[in-house]
Formats: structure tokens, C-alpha cells, sequence
């Protein structure tokens, strides 16, 4: 216990939560600072290549570990399944619509990836070692929890797959950029990281830094609209109940397959944490009577800064106790 | 200078459906429209803007169509259908055009 | 397709007075309109251009609202309050729009 | 509110042109207008979308130009000479204007 | 003086000076070369959030210094007080109308923190130390000057105090960077810096080129206008002379609360810079009446180009001779 | 001939091919993956700058190499005369109509920047040298194509040179920025070089990677386009051949005016090169008639790719048989 707080006050005084606390600070304050619209998406965009490049050059590092498939299929189960968990808990604890509520659980059986990279940052810090194929794990956990939402919905009636959909939710852009740079480090390995490691390692958390300030601004502004989207004391709960449950899948699953300790706190993290980028704009399209400042505000405003300044030095630390390390 | 009746139909529609729409408009035989993109805006579902917005989720863009007054209803039709669930709006105006063979 | 009667009233108006102006208009009732960027412009403070921007100070923001005729002299009564100091341009024109329960 | 009575001109035009538009336009006495940036389109030369541009070369933007009606002929006429050889549209909507004196 | 002129050589031929030219060629050769307003925004958030942190963590390294608040007070005098003086000058040196002058004198009183990055970059190069602490002396010079003009147009009868204006003054997106950076920096002091080291430090002077391009061409655009906005010989008098007169001041306060060589440089280059940013969006919601030509084009087509390549050389020099170092 | 294959393997499996694969493979398979424009246009001006200046740096440090003047003048005549090859050309393989032709010919003289930098990326990887002013031969390269196309016009009695477009080519952002920024790279030398290294020198290869990723995009969406432009076999077979072609003249002119061997094949990847930037907007200023999918298809779509998967091994394998080393 002294263990996890201390881990969670070391994690609290990095740049990187600073930085997300300071856009949190300016957007409650109503200050006018803002980071370009481009900008914020060029930085996704290089953090995205850079996590699926390391990844891949991991892995052809350490030749490809037996498990990868198992890990995919661990994580393709937790974005099914965990949706099913979160709607039940959103009936019960929230007086959401069912079209509300289905669409909320979509957001947490996918997955958030400024989460991810931010935790194995944190890893990485610690000098806990991850497996590099957790990124393909990240990747394919984005879409199945959307199918599952439908799903729920088409059960009740409505929610259509429109012709299409299907496609774009798994093309959708950071899927792509994610597998196919975890592909081109694969295939490049050791050397084709070397070549642009002082563009995507050494810059890498100063960019996190930067990207987390933004972050904090948009999630500031999310919770200033919680008040308007009216969620109750059983919706905000939820965004922080949530994370934890899904974690402990992950940490379940994580154990069962054997990954080391940094793939269990990751495969947690992935878990806990919600999507606010892929699964908002399908939603648009598949879903479209649901409120959109509902599911926004609990994964942006509520969930993302739980996981980031609770949550992932809490799953770190379980995931030393139960796995070692 | 010589100048042809025409509508203006103008519709703010969410950011992720815009290909639906446009793709709707090519159905209906539309083959001309411009796509200006919006900052942000108000209506039924509350105020937002862009800053504020990663990935394109809850952004929208207007979609601008000239067109011939006859063919004006094929284009409600069309449209109708796409932002008939969603958030958005739909206005027309009387306006002319030069060069009526664009349209 | 049953369309109704209503305005269309455009303001272009400088990048700082945004907030301002949207406030205004809330206050008098008018919850509905959509914000536009603007690149560049001219008028009798001369000619701007985006490129040649550091920071917002003279950039420009168009305002569009839809709005039920009886309801035009309010809203452009609160909109000139904010403009009436200010470098910027009012127009209105009439137009149609679906869906008439949303203005 | 004393509205006055005036005509709204819109011209989506290819990029390149733009400056010489509106060199035209400043020509012709027009020294009123206002640039929107424009994301995409589809004309008789096919759609284009913004993102897919490296450079402006095919990128387009909307000029919206109020003015008095006796002027709109000389505005029609300079902006024609431009837009004649290339892409684009040309609308001419009736409108009111705040403030006549500005136009 | 030969030590003078051999400092402006160097100063001039250093990459970011000339970059700084180069933008200028282009924009008064008329070239279609531009920066993305997108980019430009990004790299001012980049260089803010660098020059804040570098100063918080010097200031964990070397302890709070008791000059800190000393410092910052004189900044607030300065910041107030320099308005006045620049239009006495205005009314003297220029047939600018009274609301003109005013706007203009707010300008002066506050700070271009380009100026600043550029004059800490140059004092690096130097190797001349400095307080970390400057930066918030730049933070608390931003918003006072804004006051001093809205108080000279007040005495008039014009010039009224928006509801909401000093709030959005106070917390204007660069000063809550700069202070938030800051004091990210000093909490997680050389260890913070450490990690995200190979981004706001290695890269810094280059991005501080692309950036002052920009500049350039921003500069010299509103060159190319300052004879549309008619302003004559006395203005661009002023424009050169102000700055010369600001920074007697700074020295003046400087050398009185006996800051190092570098933190009087730096203290005059503050009272010497002029903003463009955060005082003529102030100046659009409290001074509509005030030509915004007539402002932008002496703050960013006279005054920061002179200091520039002039200023910040002239005001190290003077500072080494009168400091020591 | 195995020598090459080797090669051509080597290059295809560098992170910089890859991304662009990736970047087309994303495209064709119309996934939403974009890069924002200002992104793109950030990258590029990086590139430009980065180029420029290290080329005026390496000016600096050899010496002025009494073949630049030479050097340019080939260049000058092979951005002059490529033109004519290509319209011969287009006329016998294709279709296109005379002013359609004309445009597409005038982006075969002109040059492709971005093919350039890859291939002194490839060149840097091999540890082969290059004159430092190729660069300046790059920029020279850019514009005289034009006029022969526009000339070629003139003859058929159309195209008219717009008053003020000799002005906007030659001062084009482009141009302006690479000149400007080797003339700052020459001024400032290794010590400028040395301030801006971490910046400059370090990440390129990393931001060329997304660069590239990004122009595979476009060229995907190009291609996709390529359909319904109605390009026949005839117009695709010239965008292979004809960079064959020009990468043989520029062969010729290299050896003869005596490069390095590392300038030669720079010489012939100019050569080789098509513009997609500045010589498409000169066209829908001076021939608006001709159809622009046309020639960025072709350009784009094409050349390009061509060009960066198997040109440019193929360009430097040849300048290494031809000219030794
Ligand atoms: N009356 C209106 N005038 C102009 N734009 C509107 C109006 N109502 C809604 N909009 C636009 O349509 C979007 C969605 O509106 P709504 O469906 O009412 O939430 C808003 O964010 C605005 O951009
Ligand atoms: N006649 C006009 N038509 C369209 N936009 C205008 C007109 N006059 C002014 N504007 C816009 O309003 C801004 C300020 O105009 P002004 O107050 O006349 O300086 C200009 O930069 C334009 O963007
Ligand atoms: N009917 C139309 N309505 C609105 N915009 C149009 C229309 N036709 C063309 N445009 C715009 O003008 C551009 C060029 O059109 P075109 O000259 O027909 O290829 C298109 O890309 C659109 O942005
Ligand atoms: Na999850
Ligand atoms: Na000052
Ligand atoms: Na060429």
C-alpha cells in the first residue's frame, strides 16, 4: 500500500501529469490557451508511429514470443466482453437510456491510446520491461467493443449497421498507422530504429508532455460541460468504477496467458481505459440518438484523468504484486 | 451580365457524415456542392467548438449546393435522409448563377 | 418537402468579439447558430490576410444564424450592440428551412 | 433595426486565383469582401478534398462580396474576366444590410 | 564599443537572426512563402512551454532566490509604468490621435516574449547566466501596461473596462503557459529536465529559427502595410526610440536590486520588447476606435526587428559594462 | 545488375520507403488516416530548411567549388529542354490532347524536392558524398520548365504569360526558403550548423519518415484517381519512362561537367524528378484548360513512386558504375 503511493506521488510529480494538469487547470479557469487543432493531431500522429514503431522493432528484437496470438485474442475477448460489463453497470447505477448506456459501453471496452502510451512511459521510467507486441494488442482491442454496442442495441431493436461502418471502424486511421508502423519496425528492426531513434525515442515524452497539455485543455472543457450534459453522482461513479473493473479483467487474462509484469500492467491499462477518439465518431454514425456530451464527458472528462493520475500507478503497482517484478 | 435562377441549399451536418451525405447528394444525380468547414456552433444539443475536439467526432462541416430550381426537390429528398437522425440543419435560398450550364 | 419560412443573418466579425457576440446572442434567446472561419478580408480597415496572423488579434469569424422571422429585430438588436464599436459586416437574407421545429 | 437593401455575391474560386480576384475586385471599386477557407468540392472536374493536397494548387476558397445592386454589374463583370477560363461558381443572392454606409 | 559592434556581428550572423531575415526578404519580396498559422501557434506553445520549464527547473537547481519577488515587483512597475512614458513620447514624437497613442503605449508597457527567447538564447551562447527566474518577471509584465493605457483613456472619458476583460487578460493562454511551465519545472526541477531534455533543450534553437522566419514574414508583411497605415517619420522614430528608453529603465531596476549580468540584460530586453500578441486582441475588446495597423505594424514592423538585431546585442553589451561579466 | 536488386532490397526495407508504403497501402484501401495540411505544409518547410542549410554549411566547409556555376547551368538546361522531350513524347505515347500535354511536360522538367531529399538520405546512408551545392542546382531547377511550356503553347497560340507569374514562380515559397536557407547554412557554416545540429541533422530521417507517409497518402488518393482522369497505359508508361529518360540526361550533363559520384546521381534524380508543388499551381494560373488530374496523376501518382521505390537505387547504382566509388 505505502508501496502504490509513493509510486502514485512519483507518478504525480513527472512533467508528463503535470502538463496534463496544467491544461485541466487552464480549461476550469477559462483561460483562452489552445493548442492548433493540426497540431494536436500531428502530435497524435507521431505518437501513434512511434509506439507501433518501437513495438515492432521490440519484437524483432526479441524474436516473435509464442503468446502474441493468445494476447491478441485476450484482448479481442476484453473489448467484447467488457461492454456487456459496463452496460449492466450503467443500468444499475445511472438512469441512462438504453441507447445512452449502450453507447457509453462501447467507449469502455475499447481502448484509449494516449492512455497506453502514457503508461509505458511510466514503465519505461521504472525500468520495467514490456512485451513489444502489446501495441497490436492495443490496436486490436479499438473496434470489437463497437460491434458489441450494436449489438445491444439491435437486441432492443434498433442501432443499424449501416453498409460500410464496419470497414471504417477497422480502417480508421489510427488502427492503421499503429499496426502498419508496428509492421515497418518489425520489418526494419534494431536498424531501422536506429536510424530515426532521435526523432521517435529521444523526443518522445517531451511530445507526451506538450500532447497531455492538450489533453488536460479538452478534458477541462469535457467536465465543465458535465454540468449541461446533467450526469449524476451514478455516472460520474461509473467513470471511475469502470476502469477499475476492467483492469482487473485485464490483470486476469494478463496472468492467465503468462505475459511479464509490464504486459500485465498493460493489458490492465488497456483494459481500464476508454476510447474518446474512434469509438465517438462511430457512434455519430451508428448510434446517433446518443448524446454525444454524455459518453464524451465520462471518457474524457472523468475516466482519462482517473486512469492517468490514479489509475496507472495503481495498476503498475498490482501488477508487481501479482506478477513479480 | 446574364444570370439563371437557382437554389442555394446549405447544410451543417456532423463531420462523420459527411461522406454519407455527399455520396447521398452523387446518388441523386448532385454532382456539384463545396464543403466549408465550421468552427463551431449551438443548437438543441448544446454549444461546442473545435478547439476542444480531438479526432473528428462531434465536428461538422457545412456542405453549400447550387442548384436548378426543378431539381431542387430530388436534393431535399436525398439529403433528408441522411441528416433526418442527426443533429444539423438545412436552409435554402433564391439566388442566381452565372454560366447556367454548370448547373 | 414541407420547408418554412425564416432568416439566414450573417456576421462577420473580429476573432476576439467571438465570445462576446455568442453570448449576446444567447442571452436574447437566439440558441442556434454556427461559426465559420475566415481567412482573409477586406473593408474600410483595409485589406487582412490569415497568413501574417500571430495570435488572434485581427483575425475574423463569420456568424451564422437561422432564425423564425418574428424573431430577427431581437436578435439583431443584440448582435449590433457587440458590433456597433467594432469593424465588421451584417447581412441578412430570407431563406427556407427544413425541420421547422428546431428554430 | 434600419435594414438596407443589397445583393450577397459568393464565387468559389481555385486558390491560385484568388489574389488575382481580388485584384480585380479592388480594380472595380470593390473594396469589401471577406475569403473563406473552402475543404472540398466536386464540380464537372470531378470531387478533391483538401486533405490529399501537398501545396494550393488545387485547393479552392469562397469570396463573399456584399455591395450596393447599382454596383453589382461592374463587380460581376471585373470578376467574370477572372473566373471566365477557369473552375469555380459564381451565386448572387438578395440580402439587407446593417450600417449601408460601409457598402 | 568595438566590443559592441563585434557582438551585433556575431548576433547578426547567427542562424536565427538570419532566418529572421530571411522571412523578411521574402514577405517584402512579396514571395507566396508562408508558415501555417497552425504551425506558428504550435511552435510559440512549444517555445513558452520550454523557456517556462528551463526557468523552473533553474530555479530548483539554484534555490529560490529573495530577489524573486523583488524582481517581479519591478517588472509590475515597469509594465505599469512605461505606458506613461511612451505616450508622453507618442504626443510629442507623432500626431496619433489620443486613442491611438494610448493602445499604442500599452503595447510598450508589456512584453514580446520572442524578444525574450531570443535574448536568453544569445545570453547562452555566451555563456552569460541568468535568474531561471526571469521568465516569471516576463509572465508579470504581460497584463499591467494593458491597465495603464484603459487608466490614460479613462482620464479622457473613453476606453471602458469590458466586464470579463481582466480575467481574460490575467489568464491569457501565453501567461498560463509561461507561469504553468514554470512551476511544472520547478516541481519536477533537473530530474523532470532530464527526461524531457532532448526536446526543449537540443532542438530549441532551431525551432527558434523556424519560428523567427515566420516572424519575418509576419514583420515584414506589416512593413509593407506601415505605408497604408501612414504612419510617418516621427512614429517610426518613436518605434526605434522607445525601446532605447525602455531598456534604460530596465537597467535603472535592474542594477537597483542587483540582479546578475544576465537578469539585467534580460530586464532590459523585457522593458525594451514590445507585445503583438496577447495587448492587440486586449486592445480589439477595449479600444475598438484604436487603429490596429498603427499598433501592429510599430510593435511588430519597427520595434522587434530593431531589437532584434540591434536591441538585444546593444542591451547585453550595456549590461556587461555596467554588471560586470 | 545484382548489385542494384541489392540495393533496390536495402532501400525498400529503410523506415522511409515503408512509411510511404504505408501511407498508400492506407489510401488504397480508403481508410480515413490523414495528415493535417498544416502539418504537411510544417514538414515541408522543415525539409526545405533543413536541406538548404545543410548544403550552404557544406558550401562553407569545402570551399566554392568552381563547377557550381556549371553545375546550375546544367541544371538550368535540363529544366529548359526536358520539356521538349517530354511533349515528343506524350504527343507519340498518348492522347492527351496539346495543352494537356504541354502541362504535364512542364512538371518533367521541373523537379520533385521531396525525391531529392530521399535520395541524399540514400546517399547518407551509403556514406557516398555529394556536392553540398546541389541544392542550389535543385532550386534552379525549379521554374525554367515552365517557360518552355508555356512557350510550347505560345507556338499553338495559347497559354499567355499572366503579368506577374515570371515574379510568383521564381520568388515561390519554395524556391526562396531552399535558396535562402543555404545562403544562412554557407553564412553561418559549421558553427551555425553545430547550434542547430539536434535539430536540423538528428530527427530528419524521423520526420521524413511521416513525411513520406503523408505523401503516400496523397499518392494513394492520386492513383485511386487515376480511374476516373482516364489515364490509358500510354499516359502510365510514360510516367515510368520518362523519369528513365531525364535520369540518363542528367547522367550525361553530370559526367560531363565532372561531379562527384554522389552529384552525378543527384543530377540524375533531379532530372528524373517531376514537380507536384509549384508547377501545378503555375499551371492553373497559365493553362487553366489543361486537367489537372491529368498531371498530378501522373506526377503524383506515378513519377513519384516510381522514382522512390526503384529509381532512385536504380539512379545511384548507375552513378556508381558510371562515375566510380
Ligand atoms: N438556428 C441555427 N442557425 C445556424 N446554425 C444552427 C442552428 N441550429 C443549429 N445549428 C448548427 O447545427 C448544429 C447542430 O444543431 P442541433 O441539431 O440543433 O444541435 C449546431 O452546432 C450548429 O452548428
Ligand atoms: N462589403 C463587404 N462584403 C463582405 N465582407 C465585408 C465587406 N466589408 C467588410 N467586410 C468584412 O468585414 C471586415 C471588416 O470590414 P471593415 O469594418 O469595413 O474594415 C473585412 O475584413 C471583411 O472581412
Ligand atoms: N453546383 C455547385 N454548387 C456548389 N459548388 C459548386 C457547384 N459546382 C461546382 N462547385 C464548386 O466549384 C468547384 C469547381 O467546379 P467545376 O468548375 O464544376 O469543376 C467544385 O469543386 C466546387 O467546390
Ligand atoms: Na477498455
Ligand atoms: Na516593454
Ligand atoms: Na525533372
Amino acid at each position: 500500500m505505502n508501496d502504490i503511493l509513493s509510486l502514485a506521488a512519483d507518478n504525480l510529480l513527472s512533467p508528463i501529469i503535470l502538463s496534463f494538469v496544467l491544461g485541466l487547470a487552464a480549461a476550469l479557469g477559462r483561460s483562452d490557451l489552445m493548442v492548433p487543432e493540426a497540431a494536436a493531431k500531428a502530435m497524435s500522429i507521431y505518437l501513434l508511429f512511434a509506439i507501433g514503431f518501437k513495438g515492432g522493432a521490440s519484437v524483432a528484437d526479441h524474436g516473435l514470443d509464442a503468446k502474441l496470438a493468445l494476447a491478441i485474442l485476450a484482448g479481442v475477448i476484453l473489448s467484447f466482453g467488457l461492454p456487456f460489463i459496463a452496460f449492466a453497470m450503467l443500468r444499475v447505477m445511472t438512469g441512462l437510456s438504453r441507447t445512452d448506456a449502450a453507447a457509453v459501453a462501447a467507449h469502455y471496452g475499447s481502448i484509449s491510446i494516449v492512455t497506453f502510451v502514457t503508461a509505458t512511459s511510466v514503465l519505461g521510467g521504472r525500468g520495467i520491461e514490456a512485451e513489444g507486441y502489446m501495441v497490436a494488442v492495443a490496436a486490436a482491442m479499438e473496434a470489437p467493443a463497437i460491434l458489441s454496442a450494436l449489438w445491444i442495441m439491435a437486441r432492443g431493436g434498433s442501432g443499424k449497421m449501416e453498409p460500410g461502418l464496419l470497414r471504417e471502424i477497422l480502417l480508421n486511421g489510427s488502427i492503421v498507422l499503429l499496426v502498419g508502423s508496428f509492421f515497418i519496425g518489425g520489418l526494419t528492426g534494431a536498424e531501422g530504429l536506429a536510424k530515426i531513434e532521435s526523432f521517435i525515442v529521444s523526443p518522445f515524452q517531451g511530445v507526451l508532455c506538450l500532447f497531455l497539455l492538450d489533453m488536460g485543455l479538452v478534458a477541462g472543457r469535457g467536465l465543465r460541460g458535465a454540468r449541461s450534459a446533467g450526469l449524476g453522482i451514478g455516472a460520474i461513479g461509473f467513470g471511475v468504477a469502470m476502469p477499475v473493473v476492467g483492469s482487473l479483467a485485464g490483470l486476469a487474462l494478463g496472468m492467465l496467458i503468462g505475459l511479464s509484469t509490464g504486459g500485465v500492467a498493460l493489458m490492465m491499462v488497456l483494459s481500464a481505459s476508454a476510447s474518446y477518439i474512434a469509438v465517438p465518431a462511430a457512434m455519430r454514425v451508428a448510434l446517433p440518438e446518443a448524446n454525444p456530451s454524455v459518453y464524451l464527458t465520462l471518457s474524457l472528462g472523468v475516466t482519462f484523468p482517473f486512469n492517468l493520475v490514479v489509475g496507472i500507478p495503481l495498476y503498475v503497482a498490482v501488477a508487481q504484486m501479482m506478477a513479480g517484478g | 451580365m446574364q444570370t439563371h435562377t437557382a437554389k442555394r441549399v446549405e447544410i451543417v451536418i456532423e463531420a462523420p457524415l459527411e461522406r454519407r451525405l455527399t455520396d447521398a447528394l452523387v446518388k441523386a444525380g448532385v454532382t456539384g456542392f463545396t464543403i466549408l468547414p465550421v468552427l463551431g456552433g449551438s443548437g438543441r444539443s448544446g454549444q461546442w467548438s473545435r478547439e476542444g475536439q480531438i479526432g473528428r467526432a462531434s465536428g461538422m462541416v457545412a456542405v453549400i449546393c447550387l442548384i436548378r430550381p426543378e431539381r431542387l426537390d430530388d436534393l431535399l429528398a436525398s439529403a433528408f435522409e441522411v441528416v433526418e437522425r442527426h443533429i444539423g440543419v438545412v436552409s435554402i435560398t433564391d439566388c442566381k448563377v452565372l454560366r447556367a450550364e454548370r448547373f
